[in-house]
């Protein structure tokens, strides 16, 4: 009972949602929109606990004073502080909320955002030196058309040979566009057959039990 | 050409709620009409197929005048009546000869339609009145009938292929490499004492991606708690968070072991993608787990989190269906399942007969789909109207 | 360790710092590495350096945020000083909320350099106006119907300019700065619909997407990137428009750097690869 | 060379920097500016799901237009809360299973009309297309077969021997060949990124370039 309920849940809504794709009637599409009204009612809900599992994760390091556990004041500080501002904020007459919110978001988050994506600039050089070696007849494919789409990049290949961009523009063209189809397919065929269990139930991991 | 209608019809939609208003907000200019421009010709009103109702479109032909570049736009207008009490109800610019009427008082009500067109120099010329339209809500999408035919025929052939398994039919399914490399992954870190980092990717529920991440985690958890290792799930989405705790949970319950469960192993860190990156970073280079695995959804963070966790010398085990991202786990990783082998990985790792009944009525669909473009290629080539008749039955919408 | 061993495994600390060198070290001293243009780039700069001066505007969109600004504002400038040299009319709006605040930036900065320019009589900035395609079908139709108003708040009306630019008819050129979802709007409604002529600057991750639309002529010419923005300040001083510090070009000299740099640890790792497994061969053979 | 007086500069560029020594190796200045993102970034991100979520959602609908509809999924997310009673806790299950079959049934046929159909569709256009003369004829086709030899990777069922060996190694060398190809045209955008940063820095922190 306790398992069967959900699941007639799942089987349910995914059917009816399955075949309100190919209704356009008025009732159907209030029922489409009610349903993600709703979805994203109960998503929010979630957040509570997921910020909560934070907190209290941080919060048993500081208690534990486990190794460098004031780092975790940081955290829970960011996230109270951080929520506080942005939903007072919106009162009126606290409008210095809102300010100091916009100010933490430009200049600490914002930043710190920007800095981390710059980080792959480093480990685009590191990760390149390490796999590309014509290890396998693949890996040197990997390696050739990794090094002209790069010489297409830079004037030196035009330099070499003028045809170079152009060869590279081939490869984007042709081979590159030609396997991310293929994959493409796959992986519409993989996802709906994933759907597809979830919804017929045969899929019930998330229950506990490995479909049982 | 019925086709295109809905697509146009949804720009029209747009362009008139914002055509609309300020057509009528900036008075026209009081100078007398210079000359007569032609009005437009063949003005047929029809209920908007494929819609929740209430909605009826206008259809003309442009007038005589536009191609000379005298024509401003035209103005619609509709009246319960053939004879009388027109009024205007939107407004398009030139080069446009139909206009969607959207929230009209009724369903099944006649409605009649002109159409006046306008001269740059503010001259007027209505057009005939249409015949009596009526709006109507659609119950099937005649747009996504391809799409129909194409869900009604995979599930009929994934079942087709469940039952099958159900009795009992040997299913053969080939090595995928990544998925060999789980349990010397775990038996490693069990080995070294050190912990298994499962990332579920960055996506929400509702992406199958993550589910397809949900079902490796229930499969690798199973092992965790036989063997005693322990694993770090961290979360960047909180319904994602749930259902992996309770995964990891359940797992640790069936192979008979609750108390060694660890809440705390299955976390949150927040929802920005970048955060998450610099937080799982962290954890990779201060815990040093000896497995990683990064399955499901991911962005521009698969590099930053795949490349520390290679410096930190663990073995990596990824898999996700975004094709942009699978170039820098192919270099960074040690096994990378790429696009489809993500979602075989539930059925080749739990070797349940029904999940490889699903797989093989994958496998035939994808023969099947192979099959008609080879067919749909040949036909192109051999007439033309073929390839036009065969894009648009496949054509969207 | 010998040689060999060495080459293939260098520490990765070296190979960021050198990734970080060769990125800052450019940008303090411009190094000025040839430019060999794209096609596509010299088709768009052709295509903007044939408008007649003082008559029809180029209407550039200026449809990006801060984050794609290191890539698209260099366009942006080097599309801008290009006209003001050339007396080329120039219209400019934008789709991304953000980008009004930074091509008005760009702009007063730009007109200073050419003290005969006068706002309203040779440059025009529409600003932002939400609603993404319904505004550039709007600008097909009437530009004034789009925006009354200037971004300043100056009745349209006002300014000379546009005196005699009603829609697409009057434009011979839109370009288009994007990151990905603008480009696809452009094209469709001002290109199909309203027969303009379009081209684009995009980020580099989006390049790929669009060669089909170059190819078939539907974009007549491309900007890729921040190597689009130095080949067009490259075309732009090669034919004397313009004596500005070029930013995407010392932004290039060190994408340029960096991809060397790669290629070069690429070729280290292999050789080094190479001359660990024949030695190993060798032993085994021994 | 001069500094920016602005403390919010200061801030930024300090933080910036503490990320980037994360590549020297992990430490306690990249550990503190971690956690703070960390906790910075979740509080924001609770802000949106409370202002763009619940917001007009929950709370404008129930007190603005009284609908009390929306209560229904309101108790469902209290659901969740049963976790922490022991007994109870199956009770989170039912709202999981509203989650979980909306977002499958919400993405089942239009994964087939896009994934499927869509490619489908593309991939005969582009194969047939013919425009642009012999050339773009013959590569229409080469992009075909790679197609198909693509798909042909994914058999999982069969053992990949004889034919289907043949056409998966060829996929393989497609995607190979597709994967570096992506690699190498993303460099430039990554470094495009550092150099944003770096312009940062010595723009407007640091003032050393114009």
């Amino acid at each position: 009972m306790k398992r069967q309920i959900p699941l007639m849940i799942v089987l349910f809504l995914g059917i009816l949602l399955t075949v309100q794709f190919f209704i356009p009637s008025n009732s159907s599409t209030v029922f489409y929109q009610t349903v993600i009204q709703w979805y994203l009612i109960i998503t929010g809900f979630t957040i509570i606990l997921a910020v909560g599992s934070l907190v209290n994760h941080h919060n048993l390091k500081i208690r534990r004073r486990k190794e460098h556990w004031w780092n975790s004041i940081a955290t829970i500080t960011g996230v109270v502080v951080m929520a506080l501002l942005g939903i007072l904020g919106k009162i009126e007459g606290l409008g210095w909320m809102m300010d100091l919110y916009r100010k933490l978001f430009k200049y600490v988050q914002a930043p710190m955002d920007s800095a981390m994506f710059a980080i792959l600039a480093f480990y685009m050089a590191s990760a390149s030196y390490r796999a590309f070696r014509a290890r396998s007849k693949e890996a040197l494919l990997l390696l050739i058309s990794g090094f002209i789409v790069m010489l297409g990049v830079v004037p030196f290949g035009a330099y070499l040979w003028r045809a170079i961009p152009d060869i590279s523009e081939w490869i984007l063209m042709v081979p590159n566009m030609a396997s991310k189809r293929g994959i493409l397919l796959g992986v519409g065929l993989g996802s709906a057959a994933t759907a597809l269990k979830i919804i017929l139930g045969i899929e019930r991991s998330w229950l506990g039990g490995g479909g049982k | 050409m019925r086709q295109k209608i809905p697509g146009l019809l949804l720009v029209l939609f747009w362009a008139s709620l914002c055509l609309a208003l300020p057509a009528q907000q900036i008075p026209v200019t009081a100078e007398p009409a210079a000359a007569a421009i032609a009005p437009v010709q063949a003005v047929k009103a029809f209920d908007t197929p494929n819609d929740k109702g209430r909605s009826i479109t206008v259809t003309w032909q442009a007038s005589s005048d536009e191609a000379k570049g005298l024509v401003a736009g035209y103005e619609v207008q509709r009246s319960e009546s053939s004879q009388e009490g027109f009024a205007d109800i939107g407004y398009v610019p030139f080069g446009f000869s139909s206009y969607t009427d959207q929230e009209l008082p009724a369903n099944g009500k006649d409605y009649y339609y002109r159409v006046r067109a306008e001269g740059l120099k503010g001259e007027e010329a209505y057009s005939q009145v249409s015949g009596a339209a009526q709006a109507r809500e659609q119950w099937f999408n005649t747009m996504r009938a391809n799409a129909l035919f194409g869900t009604v025929l995979f599930i009929l052939i994934v079942i087709y292929f469940i039952s099958k398994a159900k009795k009992g039919h040997h299913l053969f399914i080939r090595k995928i490499a990544g998925l060999a490399a789980v349990d010397e992954a775990v038996g490693r870190a069990t080995e070294m004492g050190r912990p298994i980092l499962f990332v579920p990717g960055i996506a929400s529920i509702s992406d199958i991606p993550t589910i397809a991440a949900l079902n490796i985690l229930a499969e690798v958890s199973k092992r965790t708690a036989e063997y005693d290792t322990p694993i770090i799930v961290p979360n960047r989405d909180p319904v994602v968070y749930t259902v992996a705790q309770e995964i990891v949970k359940e797992s640790y319950n069936q192979i008979g072991r609750p108390d060694a469960f660890n809440h705390d192993s299955v976390f949150y860190l927040t929802d920005n993608q970048m955060g998450f990156a610099s937080g799982v970073d962290g954890i990779i280079a201060r815990e040093k787990p000896a497995t990683n695995f990064f399955l499901g959804y991911f962005a521009a963070e698969a590099l930053i989190i795949a490349e520390t966790g290679a410096t930190t010398g663990a073995i990596q085990i990824a898999g996700t269906d975004q094709v942009t991202q699978l170039p820098f786990f192919i270099t960074a990783c040690d096994y990378t399942l790429m696009g489809e082998e993500l979602y075989a990985a539930s059925a080749y790792l739990s070797r349940q007969p029904m999940l490889l009944g699903t797989l093989k009525g994958q496998d035939w669909s994808k023969a099947l789909i192979g099959l008609l473009m080879v067919v749909g290629v040949v036909l192109s080539f051999i007439n033309p109207a073929l390839r036009t008749f065969i894009l648009k039955l496949l054509e969207v919408g | 360790m010998n040689i060999w061993e060495k080459m293939s495994k260098i520490d990765r600390r070296i190979i960021y710092l050198m990734v970080g060198l060769a990125v800052i070290i450019p940008l303090i001293f411009p190094m000025n590495l040839p430019s060999y243009p794209s096609k596509y780039a010299i088709k768009l700069y052709n295509e903007v350096d044939k408008i007649a001066p003082n008559n029809q505007p180029l209407l550039v969109s200026a449809d990006y945020s801060p984050s794609m600004m290191p890539e698209l504002h260099p366009m942006f400038m080097a599309i801008a000083r290009h006209c003001f040299a050339k007396k080329i009319r120039l219209l400019v709006t934008t789709l991304d909320p953000n980008g009004a605040a930074l091509a008005e930036d760009a702009l007063l900065k730009i007109s200073k350099e050419y003290p005969d320019i006068v706002y309203g009589r040779d440059y025009v900035m529409l600003g932002y106006k939400p609603g993404f395609f319904t505004v550039i079908m709007l600008l097909g139709e009437s530009i004034i119907k789009a925006y009354p108003k200037d971004h300043f708040g100056t009745p349209l009306a006002q300014l000379p300019m546009m005196a005699n630019v009603r829609n697409y008819a009057d434009i011979p050129l839109v370009i288009t700065l994007c990151g990905s979802k603008a480009m696809d709007s452009w094209v469709i409604y001002a290109g199909t619909r309203y027969h303009a002529k379009v081209g684009y600057g995009n980020t580099a991750v989006a390049s790929a997407d669009y060669y089909p639309w170059l190819q078939s002529g539907q974009l007549v010419g491309q900007l890729n990137g921040l190597k689009g923005a130095s080949e067009y300040e490259y075309l732009n001083e090669k034919n004397g428009y313009t004596k500005a510090p070029k930013t995407a070009s010392k932004g290039m000299d060190a994408v340029a750097i960096v991809h060397l740099l790669i290629m070069a640890f690429i070729i280290i790792g292999n050789i080094g690869f190479f001359a660990l497994r024949s030695k190993s061969k060798q032993q085994g053979g021994n | 060379m001069t500094f920016s007086t602005n403390p919010w500069i200061w801030v930024a560029a300090i933080l910036t920097l503490s990320i980037f020594s994360f590549l020297y190796k992990e430490n306690a200045v990249y550990r503190f500016a971690e956690h703070l993102f960390v906790g910075i970034s979740a509080g924001y991100g609770v802000a949106i799901i409370w202002n763009n979520m619940l917001i007009p959602n929950l709370f404008d609908p129930l007190l603005k237009d009284h609908n009390f509809w929306v209560l229904i999924p309101a108790v469902l997310g209290l659901l969740y809360f049963f976790r922490f009673v022991p007994k109870l806790g199956y009770l989170i299950l039912i709202p999981m299973a509203f989650l979980l079959g909306a977002g499958n049934g919400l993405s089942l046929a239009p994964v087939i009309q896009a994934d499927i159909i869509k490619q489908m569709q593309s991939t005969i256009g582009d194969a047939t297309s013919m425009t642009g003369g012999g050339w773009n004829m013959i590569w229409g086709i080469v992009a075909f077969i790679g197609v198909l030899c693509t798909l042909s990777f994914f058999f999982f069922s069969r053992e990949h021997k004889g034919p289907l060996k043949v056409s998966a190694s060829i996929g393989i060398w497609f995607i190979m060949i597709g994967f570096g190809a992506s690699f190498g045209n993303t460099v430039m955008a990554r470094v495009s990124l550092l150099i944003g940063r770096v312009q940062f820095l010595m723009t407007e922190w640091i003032h050393i370039i114009k």
